[in-house]
């Protein structure tokens, strides 16, 4: 059997239908399946990478074949973007997963938990898959929708408070984007992306085209929680669970909102300079608003959700300044630079938000609080999470040789570069800030006098929690290795390249 | 809950059996008229719904009610993917191939695996959306209490 | 004997809806038919076996008749009091005592009279049913029991009793 | 055209509702108003004046068909839609048993 794409989806979603049915008779069994297939989903990604990597791998789905070159099935297309933010989707899901296994004893219903574990992950392997931007919706509200329940599991005020917040502005958002799918299907009358992408490049920009694309940017704005639509995130990331925050805010953002603004923008429409100035915009406003609202927040998850909307709009901007380059036919390679600096940010805010929430569930299930007024003198008692946090702290806020400091450089380094001076002011103001905001956390959690003696719960973490977080620092400096030409030129290099070669898209793929 | 009045107990027991079969008939003839799984599913969850509302929880236990409909959901989805995933392993190797002989247009056993999928859809969307009614009643029934 | 008799009844239903008699059509319809006769047979009605009996199809038809002769005249009836200038209604709630005892006879009559205009069957409570009619025409109970039940009543016993 | 302009009333009026009703309920009835009105857009994106249904019969001599892809996505996205209702009652009927209210302006734990 050669390789498939189609097994990202299967698998995952096979293991969310077993666990109810099986799970419900076999104690444990939900564990066990889920980090296993977690763990088989990247193993094959790690194998995928080695192995099918020049082309796009394409399948179709019932295996229709294309017409006149017009393409009938629904295709999978697997290449370069979508492997890199696969990876990063299947190892958080992995380590969050074993994590949980550790965290999750105290939910009752561990079956739905990991049922719906496994449906998001299903769900945004989907949307990086899919090449028909129908099923980027459905796979979307796959994701989401799981993700609702998922935040609301506790049931306790405030998370279902979150949840129903989440739903509403998350439902909007969803609404906008089938409205843009139905605009742009009336346009062009076909739902594939490269069929779409070639009638676009010919045509010209109508009215009801850059309708299309604000509601598109605002629809996944929404989803990815761009400053003047933040308002769902510090609630919903900081209700979850523990695991949970780390898959919402290090992949769910990402693959659902930033990754489909990317595919669309870059391959699908032709980039303009007022989509992408607004793109910029957007980006620079999160990232220097985010990190100001974070500053005085005391509830530890709620501080590391306004990092994260901070840390996205690095990641904006990275991408937001190739754009800008690329209209303006300007230098390709500070293009690439830019675009590489923002993908590469995206996978580091991955590990270290994820291994930052990964901390904070590990003080909330030792201290039984969150907020950091009550805390402090914990690194005592938690030498591993205090270590680990430590790192993270470090990664997030820029510090040499964790990657943080790699992935702002090279942004920094590309917005200097396309003479951009503003924002790289910016972006090394609110790096300054971070820095500010994570030593306060630090000192407040770790290293203040010891308030929180009397009232831990527990005196040792489990297993899985510890090996969860332990790996991730150690990834977190891993990845600065990713600055080696050697293994940029596996990993990120790729990705860059789709985006860059904004029309390679749609040759590769219509002719198949 | 309790349930309605002697009228709408004895129309449902008249009509119930009847739904039943037409959300069935919906459901197997999906590839030859308009319907299918998902119309037809309704249907089906339909009956379910109107026996449980004219007779009220008293003779339906609502709980074991919603873990089988649960479990049925899942199964139905698990053999829905299976049937899906299958085509990987049969003739092109295609993720949702059509592997099975498809036969005369117009007849009811025909067009391959497409009427299976109708029946597993439709399986799966009655004991869903039977899912959502049971757990709304339930939570309705807690918060009362 | 109830289940086999439902089974038939939903054989013939799904007969009739797809009409077709090739084989596969049969074949795929008893199955339907086994499957609705063992979830909903249960809940079936418990005499549905008198639906072999000739008998009550002569009456059923016979009361077809007279059930239609009394919805033409009480058309024209509430068609004459809706366009008289005067607005001539009594609108009230009378209780109808019952003679004919099973529950699916019950709901047979209380069906043909809410389909007879002017009047709507509101609730069986105990032997009695309460209905709202448009000109209440007397308050003798005897009276009126016979002006809104009595017809329909004797042949109903005869269909469903 | 006029049909499209009252589809786009329709999401205004949802999205009015969504903004300014106080109560949980009201808010998932405006936000149900919304999809259907996109639900409506869809369909009637493939609808072609005097076409037939999408169904192959004989003796058919060159048919005007309606698009059948749109009517498809919106019955997909029914299906979603409806799971977004059922989570946004679940939630809101949970909401009502621990708060025992449906009113919004009391529902107000998460601030800052």
């Amino acid at each position: 059997m050669e390789l498939t794409p189609a097994l990202y989806i299967i698998v995952p979603l096979l293991g969310a239908f077993l666990i109810p049915v099986i799970g419900h008779f076999v104690k444990g069994f939900q564990k066990v399946l889920t980090v296993l297939i977690t763990l088989f989903l990247v193993v094959y990604n790690i194998w995928f990478f080695v192995t099918g990597f020049d082309a796009p791998v394409v399948t179709k789905v019932g295996g229709w074949e294309a017409v006149n070159d017009v393409p009938i099935a629904i295709y999978l297309v697997y290449d370069g973007l979508s492997a890199f933010i696969l990876l990063t989707i299947c190892l958080i899901a992995f380590l969050s997963a074993f994590y949980a296994v550790g965290y999750i004893k105290r939910f009752t219903a561990e079956n739905n938990f990991y049922a719906l574990l496994c449906l998001m992950i299903a769900g945004m392997n989907g949307v990086v898959l899919s090449g028909d931007i129908f099923n980027i919706y459905v796979f979307l509200e796959i994701a989401v929708i799981a993700s609702y329940a998922l935040v609301a599991f506790g049931t306790e005020k405030q998370e279902l408070e979150a949840s129903f917040k989440y739903q509403v502005l998350g439902g909007i958002a969803s609404i906008l984007i089938l409205f843009a799918v139905a605009l742009l299907y009336w346009q062009t009358q076909t739902l594939n992306l490269a069929d779409i992408s070639v009638i676009l490049q010919e045509g010209t920009q109508t009215t009801a085209l850059i309708f299309t694309e604000v509601l598109l940017i605002v629809g996944f704005g929404l989803k990815a929680a761009m400053i003047p639509f933040h308002a769902w995130l510090p609630d919903a990331h900081s209700s979850a669970p523990s695991p949970i925050s780390a898959m919402l805010s290090g992949v769910l953002i990402k693959a659902v909102g930033i990754y489909a603004l990317l595919r669309l923008f870059f391959n699908i429409f032709v980039i303009t300079y007022e989509v992408s100035l607004v793109i910029t915009i957007l980006g620079a406003l999160s990232m220097v608003v985010g990190v100001l609202l974070a500053i005085g927040q005391w509830d530890l998850k709620r501080l590391l959700a306004y990092h994260s909307i901070s840390q996205m709009g690095y990641v904006i901007i990275g991408v937001g300044i190739g754009m800008l380059i690329i209209q303006r036919d300007g230098n390709m390679t500070i293009a690439a630079l830019a675009i590489a600096g923002g993908l590469f940010h995206m996978i580091n805010h991955a590990l270290f938000k994820g291994l930052l929430f990964l901390d904070a569930g590990a003080i909330e299930f030792m201290a039984g609080t969150r907020n950091l007024r009550n805390l402090g003198g914990l690194a005592r008692y938690m030498p591993v999470t205090s270590s680990t946090s430590l790192g993270a702290s470090m990664a997030i806020s820029g510090i040499p040789p964790f990657n943080g400091f790699f992935s702002k450089l090279l942004i920094i380094i590309a917005a200097v570069r396309g003479e951009f001076y503003l924002l790289a002011a910016l972006a090394v103001f609110v790096n300054f800030v971070t820095l500010g905001s994570f030593m306060k956390f630090m000192r407040y959690a770790f290293y203040n006098s010891d308030k929180s003696k009397a009232k831990l719960k527990t005196d040792r973490l489990p297993f899985t929690m510890k090996f969860s977080m332990i790996t991730m620092v150690i990834l977190c400096v891993l990845m600065s290795l990713m600055i080696i030409p050697y293994f940029r030129e596996i990993m990120l290099t790729p990705a860059v390249d789709v985006l860059v070669n904004t029309s390679e898209y749609a040759t590769k793929l219509i002719g198949l | 809950m309790n349930g309605m009045s002697l009228i709408v107990k004895k129309v449902t027991q008249l009509m119930s059996g009847l739904i039943f079969m037409y959300g069935l008939y919906i459901i197997t003839h999906g590839h030859l008229t308009p319907g299918g799984g998902f119309a037809g599913g309704a249907i089906v969850a339909g009956a379910f719904i109107l026996l449980i509302l004219a007779f009220g929880s008293k003779v339906i236990s609502l709980r074991t009610e919603k873990s089988q409909t649960s479990i049925t959901e899942s199964l139905a989805l698990l053999i829905v993917i299976i049937l899906a995933g299958a085509g990987l392993f049969f003739g092109s190797y295609v993720f949702f191939n059509n592997y099975l002989p498809e036969g005369e247009v117009g007849e009811l056993i025909s067009a391959g695996v497409i009427p299976l999928y109708n029946i597993f859809v439709g399986m799966e969307v009655s004991a869903a959306l039977l899912t959502i009614f049971l757990g709304l009643v339930i939570y309705k029934e807690e918060v009362a209490s | 004997m109830r289940y086999v008799v439902y089974f038939i009844i939903i054989l013939i239903f799904w007969l009739l809806i797809t009409f077709s008699l090739s084989l596969s059509n049969i074949i795929v319809g008893a199955a339907v038919a086994l499957l609705t006769t063992l979830l909903f047979g249960k809940y079936s009605l418990e005499s549905n076996v008198k639906i072999i009996q000739p008998q009550r199809y002569f009456w059923f038809i016979v009361y077809l008749f007279i059930f239609l002769w009394e919805v033409i005249k009480a058309n024209f009836d509430v068609a004459y009091r809706v366009i008289h200038p005067a607005l001539p209604i009594k609108p009230g709630i009378v209780r109808v005592p019952l003679e004919i005892k099973s529950d699916i006879a019950r709901t047979m009559l209380a069906n043909s009279i809410t389909m007879t205009p002017g009047t709507i069957t509101m609730d069986i409570v105990g032997d009695e049913i309460f209905v709202h009619w448009i000109y209440v025409q007397s308050d003798n109970p005897e009276v009126y029991a016979e002006k809104v039940s009595g017809r329909f009543e004797k042949y109903i016993k005869k269909i469903f009793e | 055209m006029m049909v499209y302009i009252m589809c786009f009333i329709l999401f205004m009026v949802g999205l009015y509702g969504v903004l300014t009703r106080r109560n949980l309920i009201k808010i998932v009835i405006g936000f149900s108003i919304m999809e259907f009105s996109c639900f409506l857009f869809l369909a009637l994106i493939g609808y072609i004046e005097n076409g037939l249904a999408p169904i192959l019969k004989e003796g058919m001599k060159n048919p005007v068909y309606v698009d059948p892809l749109p009517q498809a996505m919106v019955l997909t996205a029914i299906v979603i839609g409806l799971a977004t209702t059922a989570m946004l009652l679940a939630i809101a009927i949970r909401i009502y048993k621990k708060y025992g209210t449906f009113d919004i302006r009391k529902v107000n734990e998460l601030k800052g």
